[in-house]
């Protein structure tokens, strides 16, 4: 017997949920959704708990993780309810409910947190600057040097006990009941979603948007391990030199894309955007661009000129590996690959 | 229009629609002594309703009901008939005053000579699609829209006629005549009742039902025609390949409480004629089974629910949730896929033949008509009833009223209703002339 | 102008020309009345059986079949032991 | 649905009443609830107009029995109708007793404008009374 | 003896020839003795045919017409029309039903219902062979129509029966008119309150000298029939002669002593045995309610208009036609149904809308404040086990629209709508799209498994396995539960019973025809409209209404009908008189007249319904009816005796 909160869709609607409540549960959307199957029919049920508020069945569902919001359902929805956004928004409550340091909802919901946290960061690294009188000799290395500190901090801290959490809430207090074997045996679906997230391709006519992601993601993830394993900004090997440029143009030109096309709200999936999503394209974007021309400075010898590009450089670094990666939009992209790790497990232990 | 010569006509109301409302509105006036003029853009009257194969929820035939009422309007010495007419512009002169200026397009035939033997039909040998089988078949150039039309007299339909003669060679009362042009009038009238009636939602609105694109997809017309005594197919057969069906899905709400196609409202009679339909089917097709995807069934009407239990009875299978979309297989079955409400899960069922229930839209026009006052919609585009509670007949134009379909969605036994009740309100506003 | 009733198209004809796109359609009607007609000859058969033979769409052929159907040319015969597809010949009087 | 069958079961008439039970009979084909095709239908304005010389007539011309759908308290003529039917199904039975006919063969039931079940199932049961008792 | 008759024996377009070898039936008949034609039609009432009998019978001079078709009650006045126009009387038509009573009745059995086709087309030849031609028996129409019941569709009859020129007498039971719709507040689509629509309806009835307006009024006698019903109407005295001054009725209000349920509020509040239902109510003049008035005096006192004189009125009225406009009682849950009379925050939805009428700021019952409202959808509607079958209609939209309300009204309010699939029928739809935005919460439960209402401890639980969850098992704490009753007939059905009207399968007032003839019954002159004939909303009442006021006025409008004639006649020969026609017949339609010398009977023709009551109690058998006699009859039964 579970209880209705009908005030649970007001909280939900701070995550951006568009407006479930309009809902009359025709089933459309699941219908539509080539995602959704036999095993997993969403996103009306997901529709449905939201409306009466049943948090319990929505902490331990691992549906908004499915789903890869191609939009059909909502440009199909027959009462404009906004499934998509609706599961979006859900993905942007599950991850506030698994962080537990709270800064993730904190952030989702609140801009002004969002803003004041972009704006201390970005005064620390300038008072850092300042303190060693904006001197590249001595803060190149130490900025590489925090790259590796925080990579490897923000994942023990924060993710790793986060996706432990999340597992808590989706398998074990729902009693799924799995050998360590099916742990070990389903990795290789972990490893395969999170670098190719080939489920997408399940959605129709999304192949180019796939493409672009993939990109995008070889491109983020080639770009991390060239500036922080192979020390770009520093290198004299000509072939990571072209290769970080190449790795960077590849992150700037996809996203100034996406952000293209947020602005322009051609498609279902980027009508609705929450400040969240602004950061991540944006972010990501300044990321690729200003690494590109900090090393463009380098290679025309004017960057110790302009040690401002530095500057601004790290600050999106800074912003981005301590904001946007464990609390922001770049999480999900963690969450969804051991959503799927978690799924596959479920099947295999029924 | 200058140099034109335009007759110019008397009568007391004009009644723009010859459906069932509109012939309702026009016997009772009729009836009370008022000349009608009743104007239909089609070539017979009877609207809709003439063209179904029965009716919810008595199961009467549906010809059995218009044909005698229908015949009763052309008979009545107060009601003239104009078919394959329509009025291009009302002006209201004051009140108990309008101008309606009604064009009467050519027939080519004499309809009173016709007796309607169809040798013309016969002899014509061109073949087009024939709009009153809604497709299903082809028809003549020169045609009896169906066999019970009213006038029961031929046409020519122009645009496909290739002049060669042939119809009037054959013609035993010798009343083709290609030389009709159009006629317009210049009718006076004291009150005017607009009994427009409605039009089908159009499914390619929705392509992921398929509907063209898969042959075995019909609407609910198509299916009504299948069905009614002068069926095209002799049996209720798929217009893929002609096989017959064992296994017949319905798909309600096409196009009707869907934004996403841009109309909000229910269309009232979708959830009946699907569930008269299926039960139709069952007697014509014993062996076969007849699945209806739903929302919510909305049997509100006078022995409504109990017509539903009966069905249900019967077996016909309803299952709550909306398609979502569907695909054709090779051997022209079609895979419907919809998410199976009560159990929460997504399903697929295949189907040999599909029915697409369509919803109701306004039949938009008769607003630029008048044009020195504009006729009021409502938000959906129906003619606005000013006075919905007290007076639902009025319209924003004192003197005007609505009837039947045309103010919003209704079953057959509320249009005639509502004719009714415009009648009754045009008689007193005609009686307030004569007490000004 | 008075036109003799019974010779009012070569009058009409004058005044309005004929659709190049009716006369082709009524071309088209034709070859496949005459083609269909032809196949029924050789005997009764469903109405995927003449599309085969006639390597047409079997909606295509449904669709004049019937309106031959309607038209008095080609009358409904047997269903077939499956009971599912009826087939049709040439009407015998007709 | 063979045709002897047909020929086999008893033949019934029925009195059936213009305003009240004849729609009733009508439902019953509009809902297809079948009954014996050997039923017929006279419809009159009233049961209690029904008079027994006809019964008679009918019975000795070769029907095996005739069956009065009574308005019952639906008459619009009167609430009278009741009793004057009742006396009049006394009447005609002791006329039957008289001449050696089963009173049996007449039977009457309150048939109301929507009871066609009901009158569904008296027929039946009347008709397989008949067969039972001729054989 | 007819010796040219035409037979028409029709397919229905199949459905008699889908059951009935049509053709066989044709040939059967037509060697029969007097058959000139016999000719099979797809539509015998189609247009096309009506001309081609018309010309049959011009051309070939036929004398006698069968059509063997569907029910007489769909066509065989089309029929006779037919014969008429071709100028054959048209009593020399008669019908033969071979669809409901054949082809549909024997759907499972062609051969016989072939069979049975081609007796039933023998018999009705044997009857229209001996038949006669008859003139239609002329009377006298008056010009009033009777409307009986002043609810919004009663009085929206009435003025439009007025303005059309008839003389209108509304007959209004209670002692204040508007019915339902006054006890209603906010109404959909115009936002209108009842009481406005009924304030505008009222000045319209007092605006029209031709209506004469009576409260307090019943009908308690019929004695006439269409063109001239004689009703006897009972008027109870209201006990006010005027109103009293400025002031003063509140304080003959106030000085009464008798505390009764108020039944306008349905028993949520009380009232004194001096009432009015409403400030403004109309008429304006309040009444005493003497079944509880203890006659203390003490109104009297303070108020001059206070008259215990008055005494019960009888009034004689004579009109041509009845309309009736009796509406609707909502369904009166039992004891324990969804708990109702038992936990003590169980209302209906009538009580509600009361409640939330009589609530400002904050929305209390019972002294607490309500958050949480559960509405229980088909409460004595769509019964799964009980009599009520039908839907009542109106409730999904009225129950939303009242939920849309109260959430405007108090902010603060949770609804929650236990349905069983909303059926907010046509633009309706869109009020049930705003309610879900607002928050409102539908739960469907499925159709063997009723929502249950529970107390528990101080808590009222409403529990559901809902159909939109996977048959999950939810339940909500609410302060109120809303029974949405539907409609169901009028528990008092008197004048239903007077009139003879009869009652359909739902027990509601009966149409001939639900298409064909929508708001006429089958007694001639009696109209129905409103709620009495089924449910319906407000608008769609008043169509009805407006409908039943056309057919009902251009019945007596002409002050001349036809009626059938198709009545008693007596064999002077054989009559020897004895009365027993006199005591059988229930119109008094009898005379004694003395002729040649003997006393017999002689039959008032305007006065006979031709019911033949009166034919079996004739000891010498001299009374037949006129188109129904022993020959016919006779020659019917014998063409019906199978030949073997």
């Amino acid at each position: 017997m579970a209880r209705i909160n009908p005030d649970f869709t007001e909280e939900l609607r701070d995550y951006g949920a568009f407006d479930p409540n309009a809902c009359y549960n025709c089933g459309n959307c699941t219908a539509v959704c080539t995602l959704s199957d036999e095993d997993n029919s969403f996103p009306r049920t997901m529709v449905r708990v939201s409306v009466l508020g049943l948090e319990d069945e929505i902490k331990s569902s691992l549906d908004p993780w499915l789903c890869y919001y191609c939009g059909e359902c909502s440009t199909t929805c027959p009462r404009e309810a906004d499934p998509g956004e609706l599961m979006m928004s859900l993905r942007r409550y599950l991850i506030a409910k698994y962080d537990w340091t709270g800064l993730s909802g904190l952030l989702y919901k609140s801009l002004t947190a969002s803003i004041i946290a972009f704006l201390g960061l970005a005064a620390l690294v300038i008072w850092f600057g300042y303190s060693e009188s904006f001197n590249l000799e001595v803060i190149m290395p130490q900025g590489h040097l925090f790259e590796m500190l925080a990579i490897g901090s923000v994942f023990t801290i924060i993710l790793l006990p986060n996706i432990i959490h999340m597992w808590w809430l989706s398998m074990y207090k729902p009693g799924v009941k799995a050998s360590i074997g099916l742990y070990f045996k389903a990795l290789g679906d972990l490893i395969v979603h999170m670098f190719t997230q080939k489920r997408t391709l399940g959605c129709d006519d999304n192949q180019f948007r796939w493409f672009e992601h993939f990109i995008l993601v070889l491109g983020y993830l080639s770009l991390l391990f060239t500036t922080v394993f192979l020390n770009w900004f520093e290198t004299h090997n000509l072939f990571i030199i072209i290769l970080g440029y190449v790795e960077s143009a590849i992150i700037f030109v996809v996203t100034f894309d996406f952000v293209k096309s947020r602005i322009q709200k051609n498609k279902e999936i980027s009508k609705h955007s929450q400040p969240s999503d602004w950061l991540f394209v944006i972010w990501l974007l300044l990321m690729g661009l200003t690494a590109f021309i900090v090393r463009l400075f380098i290679d025309l010898d004017v960057l110790e000129n302009n040690s401002w590009m530095y500057f601004v450089h790290l600050i999106v670094l800074v912003q981005w590996s301590l904001i946007i990666v464990p609390f922001g939009k770049w999480s999900h992209f963690l969450y969804r690959s051991f959503a799927m790790y978690f799924q596959k497990i479920k099947e295999l232990a029924v | 229009m200058m140099q034109e010569n335009i007759k110019t006509l008397e009568y007391d109301v004009l009644v723009v629609g010859g459906g069932i409302a509109g012939g309702e509105s026009a016997l009772n006036l009729a009836n009370l002594g008022y000349k009608v003029l009743l104007v239909e853009k089609e070539l017979s009257i009877g609207g809709k309703m003439i063209l179904l194969s029965k009716v919810f929820p008595t199961l009467d035939c549906a010809a059995c009901i218009t044909t005698p009422k229908v015949s009763e309007i052309a008979r009545h010495p107060n009601i003239t008939v104009f078919t394959g007419a329509e009025p291009l512009k009302i002006s209201k002169k004051g009140e108990h005053k309008f101008d309606a200026l009604v064009l009467q397009k050519p027939r080519y035939v004499d309809v009173d000579a016709c007796t309607g033997c169809q040798l013309c039909e016969e002899a014509c040998p061109v073949s087009v699609s024939d709009e009153y089988q809604y497709g299903l078949v082809g028809r003549k150039a020169a045609y009896i829209p169906f066999s019970i039309a009213s006038p029961r007299a031929a046409a020519i339909d122009i645009e496909s006629c290739i002049l060669c003669g042939a119809c009037e060679k054959v013609c035993p009362p010798n009343c083709i005549d290609f030389t009709q042009t159009e006629i317009k009038y210049l009718v006076k009238i004291k009150s005017v009742i607009t009994a427009t009636g409605f039009k089908l939602f159009d499914p390619l609105k929705i392509p992921r039902y398929g509907y063209e694109k898969y042959k075995n997809v019909i609407t609910s017309m198509q299916m009504e025609r299948e069905l009614a005594p002068t069926r095209p197919f002799n049996t209720v057969l798929r217009p893929g390949d002609g096989k017959m069906p064992d296994n017949i899905a319905y798909v309600l709400c096409t196009g009707s409480r869907d934004k996403s196609v841009g109309n909000p409202i229910c269309s009232q009679i979708c959830c009946m004629y699907s569930i008269k339909q299926a039960q139709l089917l069952m007697g014509a097709l014993p062996m076969a089974d007849v699945t209806i995807y739903y929302l919510h069934i909305r049997a509100f009407g006078k022995g409504f629910n109990e017509f539903y239990g009966q069905a249900q009875d019967m077996g016909v299978e309803f299952m709550k949730g909306k398609v979502g979309k569907i695909t054709e297989k090779e051997n022209g079955n079609l895979i419907l896929r919809y998410e199976d409400i009560e159990a929460g899960v997504v399903k697929e069922a295949e189907h040999d033949m599909v029915v697409l229930s369509v919803g109701i839209l306004p039949n938009l026009g008769m607003e630029e008509v008048f044009d020195n006052e504009r006729l009021k919609l409502d938000p959906f585009n129906f003619i606005d009833q000013a006075d919905i509670l007290a007076s639902p007949a009025k319209t924003s134009i004192e003197g005007v009223f609505v009837s039947g379909t045309a103010s919003g969605p209704m079953d057959i036994p509320d249009s005639i209703l509502s004719g009714g009740a415009a009648s009754a309100e045009a008689t007193s506003y005609l009686r307030k002339e004569n007490t000004i | 102008m008075e036109v003799e009733k019974g010779k009012t198209a070569k009058y009409l004809k004058e005044k309005r020309p004929v659709s190049e796109q009716a006369k082709e359609e009524l071309k088209k009607f034709n070859k496949k009345k005459r083609a269909l007609l032809t196949a029924l000859k050789d005997g009764e058969k469903t109405v995927p059986q003449l599309a085969k033979v006639l390597e047409l769409e079997t909606n295509e052929v449904m669709y004049q079949l019937m309106s031959l159907l309607k038209y008095g040319f080609v009358e409904t015969g047997e269903i077939d032991d499956m009971d599912e597809y009826f087939t049709y010949k040439i009407k015998s009087n007709g | 649905m063979a045709g002897g069958k047909v020929n086999n079961s008893p033949k019934i008439l029925v009195f059936s009443t213009e305003k009240i039970s004849d729609p009733a009979i009508d439902m019953a084909g509009l809902l297809k609830l079948h009954y014996p095709p050997t039923v017929y239908t006279i419809p009159i304005p009233c049961s209690s107009a029904v008079k027994p010389r006809w019964i008679m007539h009918a019975l000795e011309q070769g029907f095996d029995g005739v069956f009065i759908a009574a308005d019952g308290t639906d008459c619009p003529y009167g609430e009278s109708c009741t009793t004057k039917t009742g006396e009049l199904m006394r009447i005609t039975q002791e006329m039957l007793k008289d001449k050696g006919i089963d009173p049996a063969r007449l039977k009457m039931a309150a048939i109301c404008s929507v009871c066609s079940e009901a009158f569904v199932k008296h027929v039946k049961s009347f008709s397989e009374y008949l067969g039972k008792s001729s054989n | 003896m007819k010796n040219k008759i035409g037979v028409y024996v029709c397919h229905c377009g199949g459905n008699i020839s889908d059951y009935v070898d049509v053709e066989k039936v044709r040939k059967a008949v037509e060697n029969d003795e007097g058959v000139y034609l016999a000719k099979t039609t797809m539509f015998a009432c189609a247009d096309s045919n009506q001309k081609e009998m018309v010309d049959d019978i011009k051309d070939q001079g036929l004398d006698g017409v069968v059509v063997a078709s569907c029910s007489p009650k769909l066509h065989l006045l089309t029929f006779r029309a037919v014969t008429e126009r071709a100028g054959l009387n048209k009593y020399n038509y008669v019908h033969a039903n071979i669809r409901e009573q054949v082809s549909w009745a024997h759907s499972d059995d062609k051969l016989g219902a072939t069979e049975k086709a081609i007796k039933i087309v023998k018999a009705t030849i044997a009857k229209v062979r001996n038949s006669e031609a008859l003139e239609p028996i002329k009377v006298k129409s008056i010009k009033a129509v009777a409307v009986i019941g002043a609810g919004v569709a009663g009085m929206r009859a009435a003025i439009e029966l007025a303005e059309a020129g008839s003389e209108v007498f509304l007959i209004e039971r209670e002692f204040f008119v508007g019915g339902r719709v006054a006890q209603w507040d906010n109404l959909f689509v115009s936002e209108e309150t009842g009481k406005e629509l009924v304030t505008r309806l009222y000045d319209e009835v007092m605006r029209h000298r031709h209506v004469t307006l009576f409260t307090g009024a019943e009908v308690i006698e019929n004695s006439g029939n269409v063109g001239n019903f004689k009703l006897k109407v009972k008027i109870t005295p209201r006990h006010f002669k005027l109103s009293c001054a400025q002031g003063e009725l509140q304080k003959a209000i106030d000085v009464c002593p008798v505390v009764v349920p108020d039944e306008f509020n349905f028993n949520i509040t009380t009232r004194k045995a001096i009432y009015h239902n409403y400030p403004s109510e109309y008429p304006q003049l309040p009444a005493v309610d003497m079944k509880n008035c203890t006659r203390c005096g003490e109104c009297e006192k303070v108020c001059n208009g206070v008259d215990f004189s008055q005494q019960t009125e009888y009034l004689n009225i004579n009109v041509g036609s009845v309309l009736l406009a009796t509406g609707f009682d909502p369904y009166e849950p039992k004891k324990g149904e969804f708990g109702y009379g038992e936990i003590n925050n169980v209302v209906t939805l009538q009580q509600f809308k009361r409640i939330v009428h009589y609530c400002d700021d904050k929305l209390m019952y019972n002294g607490k404040e309500v958050k949480n409202i559960a509405y229980i959808y088909c409460v004595g509607s769509r019964q799964v086990d009980g009599e009520n079958k039908y839907c009542s209609r109106y409730c999904c939209t009225a129950t939303i629209h009242a939920a849309i309300d109260v959430k405007k009204k108090f902010k603060k309010v949770h609804n929650f709508h236990f349905n069983r699939g909303i059926r907010t029928y046509g633009k309706q739809e869109v009020l049930y799209d705003e309610s879900s935005r607002l928050g409102d919460i539908y739960l469907q439960s499925f159709e063997h498994d009723p929502p249950k209402v529970e107390r528990v401890g101080d808590e009222t639980i409403v529990r559901i396995k809902d159909v939109l969850t996977k048959d999950k098992e939810l339940e909500v704490v609410a302060d109120l539960v809303v029974l949405v009753t539907g409609m169901v007939p009028r528990k008092d059905n008197s004048i239903g019973n007077l009139l003879k009207v009869p009652k359909g399968r739902d027990k509601f007032f009966n149409e001939i025809h639900m298409k064909l003839r929508p708001v006429e019954t089958v007694i001639d002159g009696v109209t129905i409209a409103g709620a009495s004939q089924g449910p319906k909303n407000i608008m769609e009442s008043m169509n009805s209404a407006l409908s039943a006021a056309t057919k009902s006025f251009s019945l007596i409008n002409s002050g001349e009908l036809a009626l059938e004639p198709t009545v008693a006649m007596v064999d002077e020969n054989a009559c020897d008189y004895c009365g027993k026609c006199e005591e059988a017949c229930p119109y008094s339609a009898f005379e004694k007249v003395e002729k040649s010398g003997k006393f017999i009977v002689k039959v008032n023709s305007t006065v006979c319904k031709g019911c033949g009551m009166c034919l079996p109690v004739c000891p010498t058998n001299a009374i037949n009816l006129i188109g129904l006699t022993d020959v016919d009859m006779e020659n019917m039964i014998d063409a019906l005796v199978p030949q073997v």
